[in-house]
Parts: C-alpha cells; structure tokens; sequence
C-alpha cells in the first residue's frame, strides 16, 4: 500500500493540514473533520480494497450525529478489516462531509461517486438529506444507498435500504404504552415543516385515533422557527396531556425551554420526541430532557452484551469523544448498515457490482450489532428490529417496554 | 384574557429586541447616510460573546454585561479602520459594511462549526404576571430596553454631546458645514450603535440559540423596521421597529384568536404568518415611502 | 455607481497617454473565455485519465457544468447593478423560482424536455422579475439604491423561508428531481452533453446581454449610470428603462435556475436564498461589474476555488472569509475587479454611434461581431 | 412685438426656502423666437425662477404654462418632451462618453424603447450628430471623452445638447460662466442661428454679453421683479440703475 507510515499509526491519513482545525478543537471548539477522508485498513492485504463512501453530517446544525455515525462506521470497518476483510478483501473508507446543507451535498456525493468511484454510500441524517443525496447516489450515481436513520418511512427507491426504524416501529410500541400505562389521551403535534413529522404524524395520529384519543393540533414550523409562544401557550390552555414533538435543531433548542419554562412536565404532562437519545444532552439542557419519553432500536440500558462490547470498544477508540454511539443519531443504523453490506458482500462472494450486492442485501440477516439481531425483509428494503420504549433519567434512559423483531411495514 | 396578556407580553418582549437592533442602525443611517449591512453580525458578535463567557466557564450575565462595551470595540476600530474613509460614497460604504458583515459571520461559523447553541438565560424560569405564568428573563429584557431608552433620550436631549448628536441626527448637512467635529461624532455614534446592537444580541441569545445566521434575519428586520419608521428622528425608527417586533409573535398569535367566528389559524399556516410580516411591512413601505415619522428618508 | 473618483482620475490620466490605436482587451479575453469554455471538456478528460478508459462524463466535467449555470446568475446580476445602477442583493430569488418551477412542472406533469424547461425558467424569472422590479423599483420618486438593495434582500429571504414552509413544494426538503432532463427525446445525463448545452445557453444569454448593453438602450444604460438627473432632463423615463433590464436579467437567472436544477436533480430552500444571493453579488464584484465577462469569469473562479478548496478542511473553512475579505478590498480599492485591471475606464464604457473614433475601434469590431445591425 | 400668445407664461410665481421667500408674485412672459434675459444681483431669484420653469423643483404658488398648456406640476421629463429643455449651470454633460454619444443619447431621448433596444435610429442620426458637433465647433473632438475637454468647449456640448431635440424654448442658467472672453464671444455667435427655431430664457451676470443677444430682459430684486421690458427700455430705467448702482 502506498502509505506504511500511515498503516503503523491510527491508520488514519489525511490528504491536507489539519492544524487549522486542530488548533480550534483544542480551543473547545466544533470545527468539524469536514472534506474528504481516506481511512485505509492496516497491515497489507492481498485483493484490492472494497470502496466504502460515508456522505454524512460532520459539520453544520447536526454535527453531533454525523460525527457519531463516522465514527461508528470506522470502528465497524475497523473491526471488519481486523479479522481480515470481507472474503480477504479490506474495506477502504471514503468520507464527504455534507454539512446538513444539501446544496453543498449533491456536489460532495458526486465527488465520492464520480472521483474516488465508491461501490457504495452510508449515509445523510435527515430525510431533506437523503431526498437530496439519494438521486444523485442511485439514479445518476447508479450506486448502492444505505440510508441510516430513523425516519419517515415510504421510501421505496430501488438500491436504496433503510437500516433505521420506520413510523410503525417506533410507534406500534410507544403510543399505546403512553395511552394505556399513563392514560394519555390528548396529543400536540408541534413539528418542523419537512417530510419526515408529517408522515410520522400521519401514522401515530392514526394510532391514536384508534386507541380513542384525540389531536388537538397538528402544526409545522420554518426548521428555524425561534419563536414558539403561542405554540406553548396553547397546548397548556388546550389541555394538552402529551406533546408529541418532532422539532428537530435548530428550532428544537428554543421549542423544549419554552415548553419547560410553561412548566408543561412539571404539571405532569408528558413530552415524546422519537429520535431523543443519550446523544440529545448536546442538543438541550438536561433538566428540559428530564422525563422524555422516546422509542429506538437501542439504548446504553439495555441488557445486551453486545452493544455492552461494542461500546467498550468505541470508548477505546475515541477516548473522551462528546459524539456517543446511540441509536437516535443514526449511529446504530450506521453500524447495522456495514454489518448488512459485509453479510451481503459474503453472500455474492465478493462481487460487488450494485445490481448482484442488492439483490443479495434484500434477505440477509444479521448478528451482533448493538440492540440484538436484525433482518432485511425481503422486497421492502428495510429491516426488522427491537424496539425499546424508554424515559430519560438523569442523562440515561429507562427502558419501559420493549419488542422483538418489529417488523417495519414499509412498501410491502 | 389570560391570552391578551400572553399576547401583549410577547409582543413587547419582541419589541424591545428589535428597538435595540434597530436604533443604532437607523442613528447611522440618518446622520451619515450610511445603511450598515453589517448591523446584523453586530448583533451575533453580542451573543457569540455570551457563548464565549460560558465557554470559558464566565457566568452570562458576566458575558452579557460585557457584550456591548466588547462589540462597541469592535464597531469602533471597523468605523475607524474603513467606513470613515467611505463616507464621501455611501454605495461603497454600503457594500463595504456588507463583505464586513460577511466576514464576521463566516468567521463565527467556523468558530462554533456552523452550530446551533443553547445558552441558558441568567434568570430562568417563569414569574408569575396577573395570574399568567410569563418567561422571567423576556420580562427582564422589557424592563432593561424601557431603562435604556429612557437613558438615551434623557442623554440626547439633556447633555451637550447629546444635542449635538441630535442635531447632527436631524440636519446632517448642517452639522456638516458647522463646525462640529463630526469625525468624533460618527464615531461615537457607529460605535454606540454597535453597542446596542450587541446588547440586543447578548440578551436575546438565551431565547434563540446562537448560530451564524442569527444576524442576517435580524438585519432584514430592521431594515423594515427603519423603512417603517422613517429616518432623522429619535422617535420613528423606535415606532418602526415596534410595529414589526409586534407582527412578529403578533402573526403567530393572530392564528389562535377566532375572527368572524372562524379559526383563522386554520387558515393562516405558521410559515405564512412569518411572510406576512415582510410581505406587509414592504407594502407598507410602499405606499408611504417616508415612514409614520418623517425628516427624511434612506 | 462603483467607480471611484481616483479610478476616474487614472482613466483621464490614461486617456492622456493612451496610443492612438489601443488594443482593445475586452473581446480578446471574451474569445479566451469562450476556447477556454470550449475545450476544458477534452483536456481536462485526458488530464485525469490516468491509464484508464476515457470518461468524458467525468466528475471534472459535471461539476464546471454547474459553474457554468451559476455564470448566467452572475451576468444577470451584472446587468442589474454593472449596467442600470440596480443594487439587487436578491438576484439568486429568479434563479431559485426557475428552478422550483420546472421541478414542479415536471413533479406534476413528468415532462422533461429542455424544450419547455427552458422556456418555462424563463417565463417565470420574467415575471417574478417583473413583479419585484415594479414593487421596488417604480414610484414617485428614484427609489434609493438602499430601498432597492435590501428590498431585493427581503425579497429573496422571504421567498427562503416561505419554500422552506410550503409542504406544496418539498418545505424544508426542497424538491427532488428524479428524471433526467430530455432532448429531443434522448435522456440528457450529466456529463459532456449537458455540459456543452450549458455552454450554449450561458453564450447566448451573453451574447443577448452583450447586444442589450452595446445598443442604443445600452447607451442610455450608461448615460443613467453616470447621472441620473441628466437623463430625466433630456427625457428619459428612467424607471422604466431599470424595469425592463431588472425583468431581463430575471429572465436569464430563471433560465439559468430551471437548467440548474435538473443539473443537480435537486432543488432546495437555499437555491433562493440570501446565501446564493450573496455569491450572485461576489462573483460580480470581484470579476468586474459593468463587463459582462468580469461575472463570468468571477463565478469561475470563486465557484472553481470553492470546489478545490472542499478537499482541505481547514481552507474550506477560511475560505467564505477569504472571499468576504477579497469583497471588501475591491469595493474599497478596485471597484472595477479583475477585470478592470486590464480593461480602461473608457474601454469599458465602450462608445455606441455607428461613426467610431480610432481609439475605440476595436471595442467597435466586437460590437460588429455579435451582428449589432 | 407682436402681441401674440406667449410660449412661455409664468404668472404670480412664488416660492419659499425655509424662512427665505425666493420667489415672490413673478410674472414673465416670452414669445417664440425671442431671446429673452434674467438679470438681477446674487439672490435674486433668478436661478431659482429657472429651476421652477424647467421643473428641477416645483413653485409654491402661481403656474407656469408652456405652448398654451398648464405644466406646474409636471415632471422635467414630461416638460422636456413637450419642447422645454435646460441647459445647468453646472455642465451635466456625461464625462465617461465621448463628445459623440452625448449628442446621440441627447437626440434619440424621446425614441420608442424598440426603437432603442434594435437601434434603429442609429444611422439615420448620426448624419445630424455630426450637423450638432460641426455647428458647434467640436467635429474634431466628436470621439474624445466629453470629460476631457475645456470648460468652454463642455459648456458648447452641453448647449448642443440641450438643443438637440430641437425645442421650442431652451432655459441657460450662466452659460458663460467660466469662460475666456473670446469663447462667450463663440458661444454668442453659437447662440445667434437658433432664434429661428427656438425661444431662449437666459440667466446671465455679463450684461454685456445679455445686451448682445437678448430682445427682453426681466430684472429680479429679492425675489420679486423689479421691471421688464426691452433692452432699450430696461437700460433707461431708473429703478434698475439704482439697485444696480447701489448694489453691485
């Protein structure tokens, strides 16, 4: 390989200075890995390496999941290439920052595509992201996606697998829980004005609606919206016994202190956003976190050996990192999305043409990765998973209840 | 009732960040003929240095009583180091204040990796207002802008400097051609409308969370505010900028007040209310060029 | 506008010394921008063949293609603020609206064909422009140049944040747009082909501008450029001469969008946003206002330094500073940008009778060229 | 003269600036192809009473009406394309642009903007550009920046300009200003052939160069006129000998 000095130390090179960025890391600042990385495997390896592209959020409103997601992704990769690659084939890590900003993405995407040719792409967090990113992966890029995250379900491109829960499983356990354990009956929908609240909107009222209770409103807000007072004052003046919110940053930081600052938790009402993870402490301030109720493939709680190891293992890798390897991130999905492509690769012996890999991804299985096992289901290009119903508690979460193999009941 | 006064709050407290954006950007305009582009990242200077107490583990209120003496620093030495040689042309001062508002907010997005940031208020929590629970640090922000305008129009009209301040406000020509040594005046003047931009930013910074773009709406806002307003007078652009500090939360708050019997929420959706406030500041501008309070315009 | 007095003073001092038959620049680095245009395809392709088969539908050649588009953004704005003297800081508003509608357009009705995508981002910028131009730039009095700039700036904020909310239109998803555009029947993907098509419509707009501003409208352009006040003594109806370049400068962004946005196969919040907005009035001002071939030359070099810059995190960061740095030194020391470094004053203005005097000879040739009468 | 209806009618003219009033119940009446003069000491109002005639500010009270029509209120544009151009005191011609396009952008003002976007009168006017610029002694710096030449030679452009499009009556605030007394000797000649054309308003400190070219003459004290009449007439009057005598 062309860089030994590089293979002795972290493995890690990259193709420009770093000082910069450096220097104001250590001032305490996010500057961000943002541009392209190469991580080679170590030692030396027979077969030319396998050309994995990472497009994800380093930089930009929500750098904390991105970096998460990197980071995971380069210890699945890490571990992969440890115990000698997949069929003796090493995976070599492409990474192109798409600074949660999709204009600068579409061209990033195309670098890893066009340029460094990867034979396929984890990655974008949000789902404005992946709408973006997925035409220029699949259609023009004519490449494998793997898409990471929890979102809105209904994506039926082909080529493209979700690794992340959909509405149904973060749903199908979670609101009948909150209905029927604490009586909850009276819903608010405040949300960011994108794809994915509505159609999980769309879903969970359905669910609650069923269960015999009721939405008093439904609304959507600019991302950016700083401004929620009327909002607030009108889930405490409706009455309002649950707020459903799926507000994501920048808006989420001045939607949760005002909600707690009406004391909405303090008189009991419970506050529900799907994607809160122990990550989400970068995000709001613990005390507007305290008692959030959320619903995701895995939690630090839960009893798994697995997830205990791999988490061992990632502490011991970025020793210190404030970018913590949880489920709402993405960086579970990530994780599962590598172990999918790995199994995949396996089962077409190495080859990795787009159409033979997903043809061989659409029904593959998989173990040890954090939460428990996973499975694709065949011809719907998402996976079945455990799902965990949890409260935040001083930081960490609570698992509540939980569920086996959920299956996720997209485009079947 | 309880929303009325809901309603009258928010309105203020929205109001009297704007008043505070806005006046030193409208003293400029009106004395030197100069529209500060930059006026906005003034603003976000205020509050980056609120983040940057924190950083350094300061409490805020430390950084917030240090934000506008900081940014009137920093307005000082820009106003020195290149507006003042631009006078003469005001377009190229303008673009000028432009590329300086640019640099400074790109400059504070890689300082804070293009990030949003929470920062918790010095007083949280909620008071108690005619049996209304109201935001404790919104009200105290009401009572902070009312002082200062007082102090300001208690300087303008009472102390020497201040009248001539006043006079240069309202007959920049004049003063010009008096003897009045107008390079200390604008000076002050840039810097001191630094200041209350950045006292703005400081205060407001635990209500929206600090990112880069923090200065540019703000800027659009007080642009109308002083297209309101009007220009060469103490009073306008402060009538300006409460008229749209007033839409702002006004049009969110218009949704949940039934009109004619209907809900107009349901036809008013948030992001519309958002425009609106443009859409009808600029017609108003429109059709009365000269603002509510007139000497003269930008 | 975005002369200085000084700026005047070494023209007039030039003009002293100037030799009877200057060389005139301007078209020289017109044909040079044109060859340069015309064959990066080629040498870039064997540039980074490095042994293996030829790809002219390279990385290289996909991403200049979307330079390319953004150079109409940047001509349209010189036309605006180089040419009438309107400071639009909004100008990326038409550019984005042209590219939202043909994504809709196709959304709805899946037509692709660059025969109507064309015409459609035209016809929408128009009119957008149209509107927005008599709102800002008609009334009683000249609105001041403060109204009209941060009007547009308004304007193209709003216009964010409504897209960014309306559910109509993909809200903060923007719009995704899967088919490759289409001509004459045969998918046009991103690569040589649309490349030169991209070529093509920037050289006609150009050539449209270049006409526009070297006619006897331009010289009234110029006359309006230099004082206002006399035109409106001699009779001009100045308000509507700003109208009609502010609608066809929105006419060729709309144009520019709607390509832009099949490009890319992706249209978001941003593309008529401040932030394009903002690179819109970069690009002019570094490359040169009141030349034409300065924006054009100043997208290519911003955007190209952009992409190049991408692979190195730390400069990538610095790198929107450096730009509004470099945008402060020439508004205060080198209005006239990069191009006014090698163009005279004189140059240009150009002159507009059909009589030609020596020294303008050659700015006449490259008037004749483009088949002026 | 002939008693004929005046081109030029301004009746009870009043104007104020601030406390200042300017302009004072003016009356002034000037009949095609006549030269006619404003004199009167500094502050007068003369400048002033020009500007309301050419619409460069509008008057406080009285009208103005031209070729029989109400022009008060109407904008310079408006005024100039009904035949009443002025000439400013301080040159305004457009010193980026050759001495050639100033004349063509002065003669094509009131072309139909199809006409300019395809430039249609392109080679039909520039027969009657190069007519301006010899009549006006200035063909041989037709291609020169207009920013270029003398003072005097400006000035010379600057009336051509305002000539162009032929008016029916031209306002010239101190058109001599500045100049050597050999080029207001030119500039008188210049002036001369357009009688048959074009009526002139002229405001003037060299009284000399006035008696030489004008008919009539009005004579402004603080705002008001003091007396009008001939040439002849205003030379006998003594009320004008001693504000002049006194004053100036």
């Amino acid at each position: 390989m062309a860089n030994k000095h590089a293979n002795g130390g972290g493995g890690i090179t990259r193709r420009s200075l770093l000082r910069g960025a450096g220097a104001l890391t250590a001032a305490g600042w996010v500057a961000g890995f943002s541009g392209g990385w190469i991580l080679r495997p170590r030692g030396a390896f027979a077969a030319a390496p396998i050309k994995f592209g990472v497009a994800t959020d380093i930089t930009g409103a929500i750098a904390p999941s991105g970096n998460s997601n990197w980071q995971v992704i380069q210890l699945a990769v890490k571990k992969i290439n440890d115990a000698g690659g997949i069929g003796g084939r090493p995976i070599e890590l492409y990474l192109e920052d798409t600074a949660s900003d999709p204009k600068v993405a579409v061209g990033n995407v195309l670098k890893l595509i066009q340029q460094h040719k990867v034979d396929v792409v984890v990655g974008g967090i949000t789902s404005a992201m992946r709408e973006a990113i997925k035409n220029p992966i699949v259609r023009r890029g004519k490449t494998l996606y793997l898409y990471p995250q929890l979102y809105e379900g209904q994506e039926c491109t082909e080529h493209l697998y979700c690794t992340g829960p959909t509405p149904a499983q973060q749903c199908d356990e979670l609101i009948p829980y909150l209905m029927n354990t604490h009586g909850k009956k009276r819903f608010a929908m405040p949300s960011a004005n994108y794809r994915w609240p509505q159609l999980l909107n769309k879903y969970a009222r359905a669910l609650i609606e069923k269960n015999g209770g009721e939405v008093v409103f439904e609304e959507y807000y600019p991302l950016d919206q700083l401004e929620y007072s009327a909002t607030v004052a009108k889930i405490k003046s409706e009455g309002v016994d649950c707020v459903f919110n799926t507000i994501i940053p920048p808006g989420l930081q001045a939607f949760t202190k005002q909600l707690y600052e009406s004391g909405f938790q303090k008189d009991g009402g419970a506050h529900t956003c799907v994607y809160f993870d122990e990550n989400s402490v970068n995000y709001v301030p613990e005390r507007e976190l305290e008692g959030v109720y959320t619903c995701l493939d895995y939690f630090h709680t839960v009893d798994d050996p697995v997830g205990a190891q791999l988490q061992k293992e990632y502490a011991e890798m970025f020793p210190g990192t404030k970018y913590l390897f949880t489920a709402g991130s993405a960086a579970t999905g990530a994780y599962r999305a590598v172990k999918f492509y790995e199994a995949a690769v396996k089962k077409t012996g190495g080859d990795l043409s787009r159409e033979a890999v997903s043809a061989a991804i659409d029904d593959v299985a998989i173990t040890d990765v954090p939460g428990g096992d996973s499975r694709m289901v065949p011809g719907t290009g998402h996976c079945a998973l455990n799902m965990y119903v949890a409260q935040a508690k001083g930081g960490s979460y609570e698992i509540l209840s939980s569920a086996n193999m959920v299956p996720p009941q997209e485009c079947g | 009732m309880d929303v009325a006064i809901k309603l009258i709050f928010d309105v203020l407290a929205f109001s009297s960040i704007m008043v505070l954006v806005v006046l030193g950007l409208a003293v400029i305009a009106s004395m030197m003929g100069i529209f500060n582009l930059g006026h906005g990242e003034f603003v976000l200077l205020g509050a980056y240095t609120v983040y940057i107490f924190r950083e350094l583990g300061l409490p805020e209120w430390a950084g917030m009583l240090a934000a506008p003496f900081l940014v009137a620093i920093a307005g000082l030495v820009i106003e020195i180091v290149f507006i003042r040689r631009l006078y003469a042309s005001p377009v190229i001062a303008m673009l000028a204040t432009f590329a300086i508002g640019l640099i400074i907010r790109e400059l504070i997005r890689v300082l804070i990796g293009g990030q949003y940031y929470a920062i918790d208020e010095p007083v949280p929590g909620s008071v108690s207002l005619l049996g209304v629970d109201v935001s404790a640090w919104r009200a105290i922000i009401i009572f902070l802008t009312g002082v200062l305008m007082v102090a300001c129009f208690i300087f303008l009209t009472r102390t020497s400097f201040g009248l001539q301040i006043r006079g240069a406000l309202e007959n920049p020509g004049l003063a010009r051609a008096s003897g009045v040594s107008t390079t200390r005046l604008y000076a002050f003047t840039f810097a001191f409308g630094a200041a209350l931009a950045g006292l703005a930013g400081a205060l407001m910074v635990p209500l929206f969370s600090l990112s880069a773009d923090l200065g540019v709406r703000f800027l659009v806002q007080a642009f109308l505010s002083v297209m309101l307003g009007g220009v060469g007078t103490f009073e306008g652009p402060i009538l300006g900028s409460a008229v749209i500090g007033a839409m702002v939360p006004g049009f969110q708050w218009l949704r949940e007040i039934p009109l004619f019997g209907i809900m107009v929420g349901d036809l008013i959706q948030p992001i519309v209310a958002e425009v609106l406030v443009f859409i009808v500041a600029l017609i108003i501008v429109k059709f009365r060029p000269d603002g509510f309070i007139t000497k003269g315009r930008i | 506008m975005t002369e200085t007095t000084a700026n005047l003073a070494d023209d007039k001092a030039d003009g002293k010394q100037r030799p009877r038959l200057p060389l005139s620049v301007l078209p020289i680095i017109e044909i040079a921008m044109l060859a340069l245009l015309m064959l990066y395809p080629i040498f870039i392709t064997y540039l980074t063949a490095e042994g293996e088969a030829l790809d002219f539908n390279n990385y290289f050649v996909v991403r200049v293609t979307s330079i390319i588009l953004l150079a109409m953004l940047a001509v349209s704005f010189d036309l605006c603020w180089g040419y009438s003297g309107i400071m639009s800081f909004g100008q990326a508003l038409f550019f984005g609206i042209g590219g939202y509608f043909v994504a809709k357009l196709s959304e709805e009705t899946g037509m692709t064909s660059m025969l109507i995508i064309i015409p459609a981002g035209m016809l929408v910028g128009l009119i957008s422009a149209l509107l927005v131009g008599w709102f800002l730039l008609i009334s009683k009095r000249t609105p001041t140049i403060i109204f009209v700039a941060l009007g547009s700036l308004t304007a193209s904020f709003a216009a964010e944040r409504l897209v960014a909310g309306w559910q109509w239109v993909g809200a903060g998803n923007g719009m995704s747009i899967w088919d490759f555009p289409t001509l004459f029947g045969t998918d046009l993907e991103p690569g040589i082909g649309f490349y030169y098509l991209a070529v093509a419509c920037l050289l006609i707009a150009y050539l449209a501008s270049r006409y526009l501003v070297r006619s006897q409208f331009g010289l009234a352009l110029a006359g309006i450029r230099q004082n206002e006040d006399r035109l409106a003594f001699l009779g001009y109806r100045l308000q509507a001469f700003k109208l009609i370049v502010f609608s066809f400068a929105g006419l060729i962004a709309g144009w520019g969008g709607a390509i832009y946005a099949f490009h890319e196969g992706f249209v978001g919040p941003a593309t008529v946003g401040v932030t394009t907005s903002t690179y819109a009035v970069l690009y002019g001002l570094f490359g040169g206002v009141g030349t034409l071939i300065g924006p054009v030359i100043g997208a290519g070099v911003i955007e190209g330094l952009t992409v190049i810059l991408s692979d190195n995190e730390t400069l990538k960061a610095y790198w929107p500073i450096a730009l509004g740095a470099v945008m402060l030194v020439v508004v205060a020391y080198q209005p006239t940008g990069l191009v006014g470094l090698l163009v005279t004053q004189r140059e240009r203005f150009g002159s507009f009778g059909i009589r030609k005097g020596k020294k303008s000879s050659g700015t006449d040739d490259a008037g004749k060229a483009d088949g002026h009468d | 003269m002939a008693m004929t209806e005046p081109l030029l009618k301004v009746s009870g003219l009043g104007k104020v600036f601030g406390t200042l009033r300017a302009l004072n119940g003016v009356d002034v009446a000037v009949h095609a192809n006549t030269f006619h003069g404003l004199i009167g000491p500094n502050g007068s109002g003369k400048s002033t009473l020009l500007k309301a005639i050419a619409g460069d500010h509008f008057a406080d009270e009285g009208e103005v009406s031209f070729a029989g029509e109400d022009v008060t209120t109407m904008s310079p544009a408006e005024r100039s394309r009904r035949g009443l151009s002025l000439k400013f005191q301080i040159t305004a011609i457009l010193p980026e642009l050759t001495v050639y396009d100033n004349l063509l952008l002065a003669l094509q003002a009131h072309q139909s903007m199809w006409g300019l976007l395809l430039s249609r009168s392109r080679q039909r006017l520039d027969a009657d550009v190069m007519d301006m610029l010899a009549q006006f002694r200035l063909t041989g710096k037709a291609h020169s920046l207009a920013g270029e030449m003398s003072h005097g030679e400006q000035q010379w452009l600057e009336i051509a300009m305002a000539l162009a499009l032929k008016p029916k009556l031209l306002l010239l605030d101190e058109p001599t200003g500045g100049m050597s007394p050999e080029e207001r000797r030119v500039t008188g000649e210049l002036l001369e052939p357009i009688r048959d054309y074009c009526a002139l308003v002229i405001v003037e400190h060299d009284l000399d160069f006035i008696k030489d070219i004008c008919d009539n003459l009005t004579v402004l004290d603080q705002g008001q006129v003091l007396d009008d009449g001939t040439v002849a007439e205003i030379e006998g009057s003594t009320k004008v000998q001693e504000v002049y005598t006194t004053r100036v």
